[in-house]
């Protein structure tokens, strides 16, 4: 079972996606998973990064724990673009159990790394091919055989390094990070990719373009995946409280939280001023988020489809009760448990009015590292503001690889605490108070946290009807006045949650919207498209509800390009009910296979409609 | 789990040592059915409130849904309350608990809520040992719904409504032992002073304590034979003890008589005491709760009483060894990191 | 607390809802709930049903089980008319607490009934005021003191009796059916009936003008609650399991299935062919009916908001694995717990897409009794003709109030057990087939049922990424593949729903779009509008996906009016997404506030935004 | 609950008595982890298939989420399956198995799966004793999401993912017991013969048949000292009993040594035979099966084989008074009720 035939469907005709040859290529490595290629391939990621070059890796891994195929396709770009590409110009076929099929879809001449003890049935005489004798040169590096498997794959980093350039110096520093400086396992490692190197300078004569070479791409920039962008975020918001269940892809954002928080807020005398609860399911992950929010902590989850599956009848309560809290998706392929480690935007709709009944949901919607820290601590800003569970939509493709991104900036403003009245406010307003009621007519009423000594403080929340006092009605009007307050406060959170990013050009007549982690292969592809004389605007979307940037994105535009990973165009659904008057301008280019976006697909998506 | 229970010695004071009258303890004008048994625990609560001088604003009442859940709406006013889903109650307790540590949950649920939707939740919120009173107002049907089976009705038991129940009971008591709680109880809402000695002694507990009160629904399940019946229970209960709370157990007096009485002894200085009454009953020992349970269930015997008492195991708290302050309280200076740890940061990943 | 004040605000200044006087008012009884008032008031609709005077109950009842003030108001109309009106014109005001205010709120020149234990604080001089002596004439009835609280409420029946003109033996006959035979309990409430009626006659003087006449408004009709209906049509559909957990309002439908299996299904030698299982709550129930649908059984479930927000990871997995199961909503007012005994069409598109991810179902509107009934058994066959969750989506007004509707009719088609391969079928395909093969075009499968001998038979059925073979696969073609597949079969489901119901009227511009319950209120409004000089069509769709009749209508009507209970206006959302051409031209009428709609509300609404 | 199971009586044939080859009961390849304990557990379910002559077409195969959950597709390949959701296969199983009772459910779940998110749908399941093979494949850890504790990692149990386990352990042997579950069997998947017989047992067994098989997770939790380790399990493990399943009783022979082993009947003509080892032990006393888990527990001993058995309860086809032809399989005519009959029903609501 190959993904690769389909990744390396030739669908490049007449594009103007040729790669070049220095600092201009993709690399897929296939290997075998649970072999420990993980570490190998950062390692590549990481020098190339170091060496100043622009890269990107996307790793597509099976759904299991060991033994299944798994690719990793690493591309480098000079110019910056680092979009999933639909083809890779070097292979390393490190795994038997694919290598054929690997090879059979690479590109006419592209090169092949392979260890020499598999034999190719059909051999390419349009591919550069380099057997490498990994075993033979683990046993003259003196490896111990027992630990042969682990440093395996350093094999193909020294060819590459050989054949492409990567610094030995880059990659020593990179096992250093990677080991965090334990001497032995960095000597292991650079021994086999020095004596694979050796080995290469000897018996190897390079005859193929591709190469790569110091630059100045990456100053200033750091590498995170937006996982863990988002726990620093939320570490930065001050989380207290964070209850969550293991589910792919989203395990790696608590993982980050259980990682930092030692770390950036260190246990005083042994005692922590944070609570991570491993709860027993998605449901009492979010029930304990609610309980948490409503006494006064920032709390927190992190989930994916299926834990927002069974979230939805708590996510319904949260909005109705109004009680804050912060509910990470980490995207993946759904419905049902679908492909748990592809990515997908699919969940937009859905989250967006998750719960039975008439609720809609505020969501934010990174598209870099930056924005997964930034609304990591903005999240529990705007939930404490609003009084409400606040989805952040990330994706596997954002949370699970590795991005370049500029330092994250500390956060603008101090938390917002949102409206609490503490004993003295209470003793302010000689007791008069109403838990629901509207007093500054933005929808939002104010609240009081358990343990408050003012002797009026107490409102009872529930699910059920209430008026404004919290207390039980199934009057008709407090009914509606109630969900009419609940439409303003959406209508408040439109004017707060963050703005959407345009990118006008010129004259141009045709916009592009998008959300999340498409935008990189949406710019490559305008590059192009400018290329072959068509403008194009774009315009990232941030959060829902829609806010006014949009609106004027849409005005100012002829035709809307909805460009989004979802095979029922939600995104563009959801456009077309925001802005109703352009439905018939609002195209959609969305397909969903649980790769990244590549800029092919859009640039092509556009010139098909174009020509029309 | 709880340092302010103090309380009046049995004073019949207008106001306790706080200086409230019972009716700061009051909720609203109750909306359930004019006999049901759910009133009256509503009412023990308010009493024990009051007599331990709790602090209104370090209770908080949480709940699931039913009649049961309902109840928190009608005792202590004064103190906030999160009538939450259907069978969610637990994680939400948890959620609040572990936010703010200086309040005391008060939980009313129902064997519905509890035995049937909330028995994952249930299970694990005892295996966490969160500190908090957990009273299942018991009454092996759906009151709400208008009178199915829970899962709670005995084999056999008839409903007007649903006939005659073929499975086996679930006893949430014998589930609380097996999920390692350390503070298990069964009482009847028709003996209110057991109600409310079992109630004192679970609020001062430190860990979950599960107080299984059988609480007829005069409404759906109230005929003779049921076993959840005011009859039945009136006629059947058998007490393991008499039991009284003791405030500080320096304070225990004279009367001790060797094979009398127990006294056990609590985290912090109260203790309870438990006067025999037919039989030896020793409720530290595990085993001994379990036969008693396995027993009473296959002889349909109504045993009421502290079944299992240990304190032994840490809560929550402890295994998460969280600061004593309020992680609602805590200034933002000590949760927000400062720039220079971001500047750390942003370096270490460059 | 009462809803009355609400109810009756008075929106019908220049209105022409105006009632008559003879068969043509509507009475509201007030009383305490769990005092039996229920048998009274089935009684009084029965009677005028059965006097062939066209009549529609709505109960407006807490959400508890005694001591609380519940509504019940019967609307008699002449002419067919039987939607809410926003006033009545009897008040019968047997409930202490809430009598003041029910007082205030009854139309200048009505009529209040009350027992003469309540004094009034303040009377009304343009009422008129029958006082009763409930307890007196109970007494001199010899009724047993401790029975007189459950015939308490046979004095406003007599009264009603006398002043209205209810015919007594058809208040007789009413509680023979109600007591089945019982002679007992019939006599000791008829002797309180006729009491009141001697005494009545004695001492009351009618000096109002509303009275009752026997008519043939209803001939050849029955009365059944939707309910009822749908377990009836279900039984017709050959059910033979469902699981459930109890939730008003769909309690009942279950109830039907248990009342009404056994007698139209008896037990042959003490067995039964049909298992219905109480779950521990949705998620279980829902697995059992996908569990019991992939193993061959007609199986079902019902349940409302809470319920099918704890539905949504099943419904997902049961839409991509492709499982057969009817889950009937009876909705009620949302979001969470929300009003469990109000009225309400907000889970409309929540039910759409439930599940995360690229979800849709296939979902039934019943808006009558007769397709309560139809889309019973009908969903069986869809569910099983398309291999998927079918939902039903019906409401507290239908499901629980008692409707005059025409006689069931039986289906007319054998049932439709769908694409099942038997031994016999693979023996013919020499064990050549696949699971998720299109074979023939229309996107739907073949399966196989466990149980099947052929050694080819067995496949594996999953939530994740599969191939046409049912075998795991990650490949993003076959991901694609499959929910292009599934996207066909929606466009199949589109061509086999039930087809929307059009009413047109010549040269009328105005078109109307509703589902569901509200078609009373929008015929009477119709009628009004013509009566001020405005035509208007009507369009009742009556399932999801859309099928062609609703483009048919948009396209043939310049402003079109989506009329529904939803404060979101989620019919309207899903029409924009149908017809995005059209989206400036469908217009809304939507409110919630858990009252079944009224003729005034869509009347004056059409009228406001026609004039402007 | 299966009257199909025969067995080929210890021969070595080919073919077994229904003309099948072993390989007939084999499924895909697996992909699990080389070494993984789910794996040999597998392999015994094929030999237990092929041994008892189990009709293909008469299996089905059930899971939920997790590695032990991928299993299913890893054996009989002949026979249907449906890998559910996480924690969700009881009550798939519930209405496959009242769909079609001639069904044999062999179902596979995790410790996770059953432990945590499926612990209510478990307990509710063995309340309703739906016929089936419950197999929990326990590695005490969260395989497929990379090695965080599940619920039943015992105290002081270190992952190098998760730290130091401090919550106690949920028992779901015990958990069995207590919700009346007549078939609870630990064991340990280093010991296939035991596995093999307590397969064929629960096969033949009136109800659900669970069995905790202690299955190592090579990848995050075999380590020395870990309790659920092929290291650990294989020093530590104390049979109860050498079991042996019989297919029909009248063949036991003349071996009966008074004391030295006890032979427990079963519905419907097998038998179980249970040769003493260490100590004296019956299985079908419940008191002593509690006390054996909770000793276990406290001493950490890591006892396998038949804990209890009682197979008097009714399954839950027999609470329904259910038909014996599978409802998937009525005709038309037996579910579609006739016009007359809808006609009258008219009459009657008119
Ligand atoms: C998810 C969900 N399912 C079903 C219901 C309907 N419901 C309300 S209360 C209740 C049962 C309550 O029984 P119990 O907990 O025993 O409380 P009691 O009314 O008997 O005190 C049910 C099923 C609900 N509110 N939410
Ligand atoms: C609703 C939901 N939440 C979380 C997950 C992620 N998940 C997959 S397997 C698993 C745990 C499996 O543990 P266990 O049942 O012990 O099986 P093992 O892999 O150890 O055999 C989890 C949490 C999921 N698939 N669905
Ligand atoms: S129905 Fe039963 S449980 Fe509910 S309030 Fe009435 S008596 Fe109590
Ligand atoms: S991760 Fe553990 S449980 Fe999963 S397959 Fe590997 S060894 Fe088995
Ligand atoms: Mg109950
Ligand atoms: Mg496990």
């Amino acid at each position: 079972m190959s993904t690769l035939d389909v990744l390396e469907k030739p669908d490049e005709t007449g594009s103007t996606d040729r790669p070049g040859t220095v600092n201009d290529f993709s690399i897929v490595v296939a290997t075998v998973n649970g072999s420990g290629s993980q570490t190998a391939n950062g390692l590549l990621v990481r020098a190339a990064f170091k060496m100043g070059i622009p890269v990107n890796p996307k790793n597509l891994f099976p759904s299991n724990i060991s033994g299944l195929p798994t690719w990793y396709i690493i591309r480098l770009n000079k110019d910056g673009y680092t979009a999933r590409r639909e083809s890779s110009e070097i292979l390393v076929a490190f795994n038997p159990a694919t290598a054929e099929e690997d090879l059979a879809n690479l590109v006419p001449g592209g090169v092949c790394i392979y260890p020499d003890d598999i034999n190719f049935a059909s051999p390419r005489a349009d591919v550069t091919m380099y057997a490498v004798p990994a075993k033979e040169i683990m046993k003259q590096a003196e490896i111990d055989p027992k630990l042969r498997d682990h440093v395996r794959n350093m094999v193909y980093v020294g060819a590459l390094a050989h054949l492409l350039g990567f610094e030995v110096d880059e990659l020593r520093d990179g096992l250093m990070y990677h080991f965090k400086g334990k001497v032995k396992p960095v000597d292991m490692n650079m021994n086999v990719v020095l004596s694979t190197m050796e080995w290469a300078a000897a018996n190897l004569v390079k005859s193929d373009p591709y190469r790569i070479e110091r630059m100045d791409g990456t100053n200033g920039l750091i590498m995170i995946d937006g996982n863990t962008a988002g726990a620093l975020g939320a570490i930065f918001g001050g989380v207290t409280f964070a209850a969550w269940y293991p589910i792919t892809p989203s395990t790696s954002l608590v993982d980050g939280l259980n990682a930092y928080l030692p770390k950036l807020r260190p246990a005083q005398d042994g005692v922590n001023d944070y609570a991570i609860v491993q709860a027993e399911d998605e449901l009492a992950a979010i029930g304990m988020v609610l309980g948490a929010g409503w006494a006064g902590a920032r709390s927190m989850t992190a989930t994916s489809g299926p834990g927002i599956s069974l979230m939805t009848e708590f996510a319904g309560m949260g909005y109705f009760a109004e009680i804050p809290g912060v509910i990470w998706d980490i995207q993946r392929v759904g419905p049902s448990t679908g492909l748990p480690t592809r990515t997908s935007q699919a969940d937009l709709l859905p989250v967006y009015f998750l719960g039975h009944g008439d609720t809609r949901h505020v969501v934010l919607l990174p598209g870099n590292m930056k924005e997964c820290f930034e609304f990591g601590w903005r999240a529990f800003d705007l939930a404490e503001r609003l009084q409400t569970p606040v989805f952040v939509l990330s994706d596997l493709d954002l949370g699970m690889n590795s991005w370049m991104t500029e330092p994250f900036e500390y956060p603008d403003q101090p938390l917002d605490r949102g409206k609490v009245l503490t004993k003295e406010d209470l003793d302010n307003l000689n007791g008069q108070w109403g838990r629901f009621e509207d007093v500054d007519g933005d929808g939002i009423p104010y609240r009081t946290l358990p343990g408050n000594k003012h002797p009026n403080s107490a409102y009872f929340t529930r699910g059920t009807g209430h008026n404004t006092q919290a207390v039980y009605s199934e009057r008709p009007d407090d009914w509606e006045q109630n969900l009419k307050r609940l439409e303003k406060k959406h209508e408040t959170a439109r004017t707060i949650v963050p703005k959407a990013v345009v990118d006008r050009r010129e004259g141009a007549e045709i916009g592009i919207i998008a959300y999340g982690s498409t935008h990189d292969a949406i710019d490559e592809a305008r590059d192009q498209l400018r290329a072959q004389g068509i403008e194009t605007s774009f315009c990232r979307v941030r959060a829902l509800p829609f806010e006014n940037t949009l609106r004027e994105f849409i005005d100012t535009h002829k035709r809307l390009y909805v460009v989004e990973l979802s095979m029922e165009a939600q995104l563009r659904s959801l456009i077309r009910l925001y802005a109703p008057d352009r439905s018939m301008d609002l195209l959609s280019l969305a397909h969903l296979d649980g790769l990244p976006l590549t800029a092919n697909y859009v640039r092509n998506g556009i010139l098909e409609l174009e020509n029309k | 789990m709880v340092a302010t229970a103090t309380q009046t010695e049995g004073r019949r004071d207008k106001v306790n040592l706080i200086g409230l009258e019972k009716g700061d303890y009051r909720g609203r004008p109750s909306t359930l059915c004019s006999g049901c048994g759910h009133d009256s625990i509503s009412s023990q609560i308010i009493s024990v409130a009051w007599e331990l001088s709790l602090k209104p604003y370090e209770v908080i009442k949480m709940s699931g849904i039913g009649c049961s859940s309902k109840s928190p709406a009608y005792f202590l006013n004064r103190s906030h309350g999160f009538n939450a889903l259907h069978g969610r109650m637990p994680s939400v307790v948890t959620g609040a608990s572990l936010a703010n540590r200086s309040l005391v949950p008060i939980a009313v649920s129902g064997d519905g809520d509890t035995g049937s939707i909330g028995l994952g939740q249930y299970k694990h919120l005892l295996r966490r040992n969160v500190p908090m009173v957990y009273i299942i107002e018991n009454n092996g049907v759906y009151g709400l719904t208008k009178g199915q089976f829970s899962a709670t009705a005995d084999v056999g038991q008839k409903l007007k409504y649903a006939g005659v129940n073929e499975l086996p009971p679930i006893d949430l008591c014998l589930e609380a032992i097996a999920a390692d709680c350390g503070f298990v109880a069964r009482s009847f809402s028709g003996d209110a002073k057991q109600v409310r000695e079992l109630l004192k002694a679970a609020i001062s507990f430190n860990g979950t304590a599960v107080i299984d009160i059988i609480s007829p629904c005069v409404t759906f399940n109230n005929h003779e034979e049921s076993t959840k019946s005011y009859p039945y229970g009136k006629a059947n209960e058998e007490p393991l003890h008499d039991i009284t709370f003791i405030p500080k157990y320096d304070e225990i007096s004279v009367d001790y008589e060797p094979g009398e009485q127990i006294t056990v002894q609590m985290h912090g200085g109260p203790a309870i005491r438990l006067k025999k009454i037919d039989r030896e009953y020793d409720p530290t020992d595990k085993m001994s709760a379990i036969k008693l349970l396995l027993e009473a269930e296959s002889n349909q015997d109504f045993v009421t009483g502290l079944i299992y008492f240990d304190e032994k195991r840490g809560t929550i708290q402890d295994v998460l060894s969280l600061d004593q302050t309020p992680l609602a309280e805590l200034p933002a200076e000590r949760i927000r990191p400062s720039r220079e740890a971001l500047a750390k940061l942003n370096a270490e990943l460059a």
